[in-house]
C-alpha cells in the first residue's frame, strides 16, 4: 500500500485540517469532527445533516453548504460515526425548525443517528429521520437490512436541501427526501479494490479479466463476480439491472459516478453508454453529474445513479447551490 | 468467587487484550463479508470503555459495566458501537447497585445483553450476528447457574456454547448487517461479531476462574 | 490493463461523446475534435484557446466555459492536437478581437500550435500564443527544451479568462497570461505509474517504497526516484524546490492537484500538509483548489502548483467562472 | 534506378510498413525516455501520408513527398508530426516538378529535410534526437552521390549512417523533446525518433535496391 498518507491512523484528521484550511465556507470542528456552514445555521430553516464513514469524498463534508447540507459528521473510514458526533453536527446545524437526518441504509448509521436523535430530542431539537436506500443490487425484504444507501444520498441531499432553501417545514423537506430516495436507484461494478489505510490491502482482488458486480461503497464484494468486458456491456449491465427493478422512462437525472480510482476519461466514456442506453430506451437524460461524487477510497470501477425527474425535482435540482463539491446558480 | 467491581473491570481489561490480540482476525473475517473494520471498531471501543471505566473508578458493577458500554458507545461507530454499548448499559443497570453479585444474578444480566442486542438491531437466531453466539451463551451459562454452579463454570459453559454459535454461523446466509448484502456469497464464513462475542466471554470465563 | 473503455482506439471519441452529453453548454465538434462553447463566440472578446494531449481531463475540454476558454482541442492520449484542429478551435473561439493560444511547453504542442497560428493568420484571425513552463522540477536552459508546462496553466486559462471577459485586448491578455506563468510554479510526485490504454501497462514500473520525483503529465518518469516517504515530506520536499526556484511568501494561490488515481481524502490530507510548511515559511494560502484539475490518466500521485497573488490576480481569480470542471459566481 | 513518383510511394508504403512491424519496439524506446506513443504516431503518421498519396496521386516524386508529409502534418500530433512532416513537403519541395531525379538531387532533397527539421525544432547534433540519425545519413548519402554511385548506394550507406548515428544516441543527455526533461536520466537509452529515421531510411535503401 502506497498513499498520500502520514499514518493510517491520521488520515481522517489530516484530511479534515486540509478540508479546513481549502474552504473557508465551512466550520470545521476537528475535535468533534464535525463539518458545518462558516455562518452557522440558517434560523428558521431546517437543518439537513448527513454523515457516515469516512473515504467517500467529497460526500458528505464536500456537501455542506448552501443549498445542501448545514452539517456533516465523518466516521472512521468506513465506519459510521457515533453519537455523540452526530449530536454535535444537528446541534450545529439547527436554526430551530427542526433538523433532518439523512441516514444511509447501514447498521451502523441507522443505530448511530437513532441514537444521535434521541439525544437530539432530549435536548428540544426535533429530528426527523430519512434512510436512503438506493441500491438495486440488494435485494430487499423485511428480514434483512434491506437495501444500502448509495448514490442516491447524493441526490437526496441537494433536492432536500433545496426545500429546505426554499422555507418548507421539517415534515416536507423529509417527504421530498423520501420521495427522492423512491424515484433513485443505483448500481455499481468495480475493476478494482480499494485499499482501506488500516487494513494496509485491497478489500478483494480481482483477476485481469473480473470485475465485481453490484458492489456498494465500502469496498465490499458485490453480489457476484462477472467477467470483464467493453464499457458499453458494464452500463448496459448496470442499466438492465435498475431498469429491471425500477423501470427508466421519460426524463431522467443521471449520475455517473467515479469509485475514486478511475480517471474522468473513462467516466465520460462510460456516460456516453448511458445515454446511448436509455434513449435507446425511450428515456430522455435532462440532467447530469459525471465525475467523482461518493468514492470508496481508491477504488476503481463506477456507479450509475438514475431518478425519474417531474417538474418539481426538476425546480429544485437546478436551484442553486454553493458547496464545495456541487456548485452553481451563485 | 463473586463478580464485584474488580472482576468487571478486569472482565473488561481482558476484553480489550484479547481483541487487540486478534484484531487481524477479526479484520480480516470482517473483509470476507463486510467492510474490514470490525478489528479496529472493538480495538477502539473496548479502549474507550477502559478509559471510561478508570476516569469513573465506579464502585460496583454495575456502574462498571454502563461506564463500558457508554464508552463503546461514545468511540466506537458502525454497528458493533451501539450493539455492543447498549449489551454492556444494559446489563450493568440489570446489575443494580449491588457490591458484588452471584452467577444468577450475572446470568440476568447477560440475558439483558442479549435482549438488547435483538431489539436495537432486530436480528434474531440464525440471521449470522452476533446474536448467534450470545444466544447459546447465556442459555448456557443460566442452565449451569440455575444447578447453583459457580460463575466459574457458567462462564465457561457459556463460552464453550459462544464457540460453537460461532462455528454455526459459517453455513448461514446473513440477513442483518452489511454481510447481508451479499446475499448467497455471505456462506461460508465466520460472522465477525460472533467472534468477537466468543472472545468477550472467553475473557469473562478467564477473570472469573 | 482494466480500464472502463471499449476499445484503446475508441476512448477520445468516446469520451468526447459523453462530455457532449454530460454538458449543454458545450459544443462538441466529434469530427473536428473542438470543445467550444455552445453559444458561439462572443462577438468583439478576446478568444482562449488552448489544447494538449488528451489523457489530463479535465484540462482542457472542461475549461471551457464563461470566463475561461473558449475552444479547446484535445489531441490523442498524451500527443499534442493537429494544426487543422488547432485552426479550427481557433476560429471557433475567434470573436473578432483576436485570438490567445495557451501552450503547454513541449515541442509537439508548440510546433503544432505554431503551425495552426500561421494557418489562422492566413485566414485573416490574429493570434498571440503564450507558452506556459511552470515545472520547477526541470531544469531551465536556452539550449534545452526548457521547462514543462502543467498546473499553472489551470491558473492562466482562469485568470487570462477573466481578463478577456473582462474586455482586455489580445496583447493585454497575452500580457497578463506571461504574468500568471511566471509568478507560478508546479512540482509532482508519483506513487504509480498511469497507463496509456494503447500501451496496455504503466508508463514506469515502482517498488512498494518508491516514488518518482519531478515527474510530468505524461506519464513520464521523473527526475530521480526516491523512497516513499510519509505525506508531510513528499509536500515537503515538493515545497523546497519550489521555495528555491522562486521564493514562497505573502499571499499564494495553491492548487494541490491529484493525477487521477489518488483520492480526495488523500489530497485534502496533503494540502494540510502544504498549508503547514506555507505558514511556517511566512506565507499565506489565499486561495486554493484540492482536486483533479490536470491529470495523467489514473496515475496516483500528486501536484502542487504555487502562484503569487497580487490584488489584480485576485481579482481576476475571484471573477466568475462557469465551467464544467470551475465554477464559481454564476 | 532513377527516383521517380512511384518509387517515392513505394518508399512511403515501405516506411509505413517498418514502423508497422516495429511499432511496439519504438512506443517502448519512447515510454523509458518519453510519453510511449512514438510508435503509434508514426504508425498514425505514415499511414496518413499514404492515404494522402492514394487520395491525389501525384504524378511526380517531388508531389509524393509533399503529399506525404501533408498527411503527417494533417494526422500526426505530437513532436513527430510537424517535424516529419515538413520534413517530406521541404524534400518534395526541393525535387521541383522533375519526373525523376537521380543521386545528387534526391541527397539535396534530403537535406532540405534535415534543414527542416533543425529549424522547426532548433535541435543540432548531439542533442538526442532524429537529427542524430539523419545528419550523418544526409553526409552519407551526398558522398556516395559526389563520387558518381547510384540512389541504390547512396540509400544503403545512408541507412548505415543513420544506424550508427542512432546507436550514438545512446551515452547522449537529451537537450530537446521530452527526453529532455528526464536531465541525466535520459542517458543510456535510444533515442525513439532517431530510431524511426532509421527504420525510414533503411525503406529507402530497400525500395531502391
Ligand atoms: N442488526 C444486527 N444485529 C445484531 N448484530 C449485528 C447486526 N448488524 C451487524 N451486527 C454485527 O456486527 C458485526 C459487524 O460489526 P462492525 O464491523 O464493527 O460494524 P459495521 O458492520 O458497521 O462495519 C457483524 O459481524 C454482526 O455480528
Ligand atoms: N526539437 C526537436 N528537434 C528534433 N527532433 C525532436 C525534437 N523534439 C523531439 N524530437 C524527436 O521526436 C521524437 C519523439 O516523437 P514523438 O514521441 O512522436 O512525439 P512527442 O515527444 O510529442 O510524444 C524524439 O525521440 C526526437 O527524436
Ligand atoms: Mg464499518
Ligand atoms: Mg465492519
Ligand atoms: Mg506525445
Ligand atoms: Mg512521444
Amino acid at each position: 500500500m502506497k498513499k498520500l498518507i502520514n499514518s493510517p491512523d491520521s488520515v481522517i484528521a489530516d484530511a479534515l485540517r486540509g478540508m479546513a484550511a481549502a474552504h473557508p465556507s465551512l466550520a470545521v470542528d476537528l475535535e468533534n469532527r464535525v463539518i458545518s456552514r462558516a455562518g452557522g445555521a440558517t434560523q428558521g430553516k431546517v437543518g439537513l445533516v448527513s454523515g457516515g464513514g469516512s473515504g467517500h469524498e467529497p460526500l458528505h463534508g464536500g456537501y455542506v453548504g448552501y443549498g445542501m447540507l448545514d452539517a456533516a459528521a465523518p466516521g472512521e473510514v468506513y465506519t459510521s460515526p457515533v453519537p455523540d458526533q452526530i449530536l454535535a453536527a444537528t446541534k450545529a446545524a439547527d436554526g430551530g425548525a427542526g433538523v433532518l437526518h439523512i441516514v444511509k441504509n447501514y447498521t451502523g448509521d441507522v443505530l448511530n443517528f437513532r441514537m444521535a436523535a434521541e439525544l437530539a430530542e432530549d435536548e428540544d431539537v426535533r429530528v426527523v429521520s430519512v434512510v436512503t436506500n438506493d441500491d438495486a443490487a440488494v435485494e430487499d425484504s423485511t428480514y434483512t437490512a434491506g437495501r444500502r444507501g448509495v448514490g442516491g444520498t447524493v441526490f437526496v441531499e441537494k433536492i432536500a436541501g433545496a426545500a429546505a432553501e426554499e422555507g418548507a417545514d421539517l415534515d416536507t423537506v423529509a417527504r421530498v427526501a423520501m420521495h427522492v430516495n423512491e424515484v433513485t436507484r443505483s448500481f455499481a461494478i468495480a475493476l478494482h479494490a480499494g485499499t482501506v489505510p488500516a487494513a494496509g490491502k485491497p478489500g478483494f482482488d480481482l483477476a485481469e479479466n473480473e470485475v465485481e458486480l453490484g458492489v456498494g461503497i465500502h469496498g465490499e464484494p458485490g453480489r457476484e463476480r462477472g467477467a470483464m468486458a467493453p464499457v458499453h456491456d458494464l452500463i448496459g449491465y448496470s442499466l438492465d439491472v435498475i431498469h429491471a427493478d425500477r423501470p427508466i422512462s421519460g426524463d431522467v437525472l443521471v449520475m455517473l459516478n467515479g469509485q475514486g480510482g478511475s480517471p474522468l476519461i473513462e467516466l465520460y466514456g462510460a456516460f456516453a453508454e448511458a445515454v446511448a442506453w436509455i434513449e435507446g430506451h425511450g428515456g430522455r437524460v435532462a440532467r447530469s453529474l459525471v465525475g467523482d461524487y461518493i468514492t470508496s477510497l481508491d477504488q476503481e470501477g463506477f456507479s450509475i445513479t438514475v431518478m425519474s425527474l417531474d417538474d418539481d425535482l426538476l425546480r429544485l435540482w437546478d436551484a442553486p447551490v454553493a458547496t464545495p463539491a456541487l456548485r452553481w446558480g451563485r | 468467587m463473586a463478580f464485584d467491581a474488580q472482576t468487571a473491570t478486569a472482565w473488561i481489561t481482558a476484553s480489550e487484550a484479547a481483541v487487540k490480540a486478534d484484531e487481524a482476525r477479526l479484520t480480516s473475517l470482517d473483509a470476507a463479508i463486510g467492510d474490514g473494520d470490525h478489528g479496529a471498531n472493538m480495538a477502539r471501543g473496548l479502549a474507550a470503555a477502559s478509559t471510561n471505566i478508570a476516569e469513573r473508578a465506579p464502585s460496583t458493577p454495575g456502574d462498571v459495566l454502563v461506564a463500558a458500554g457508554r464508552g463503546i458507545v461514545a468511540k466506537t461507530g458502525g454497528a458493533s458501537g451501539p450493539l455492543y454499548g447498549s449489551a454492556f448499559r444494559r446489563a450493568g443497570k440489570a446489575l443494580g447497585d449491588a457490591a458484588s453479585v452471584e452467577a444468577p444474578v450475572l446470568g440476568a444480566a447477560l440475558e439483558a445483553a442479549l435482549t438488547a442486542i435483538k431489539e436495537l438491531g432486530g436480528a434474531n437466531e440464525g440471521d449470522k450476528t452476533m446474536v448467534d453466539a450470545l444466544t447459546p451463551a447465556v442459555a448456557a451459562f443460566q442452565a449451569v447457574a440455575a444447578d447453583g454452579g459457580p460463575i466459574a463454570a457458567a462462564a465457561a459453559a457459556a463460552a464453550d456454547a459462544a464457540e460453537q454459535g460461532l462455528s454455526a454461523t459459517v453455513p448461514l446466509q446473513a440477513r442483518k448487517g452489511r454481510a447481508s448484502y451479499l446475499g448467497p456469497r455471505s456462506i461460508g464464513h465466520e460472522d465477525p461479531g460472533a467472534a468477537s462475542t466468543t472472545l468477550i466471554l472467553r475473557a469473562l470465563a478467564e477473570v472469573t476462574a
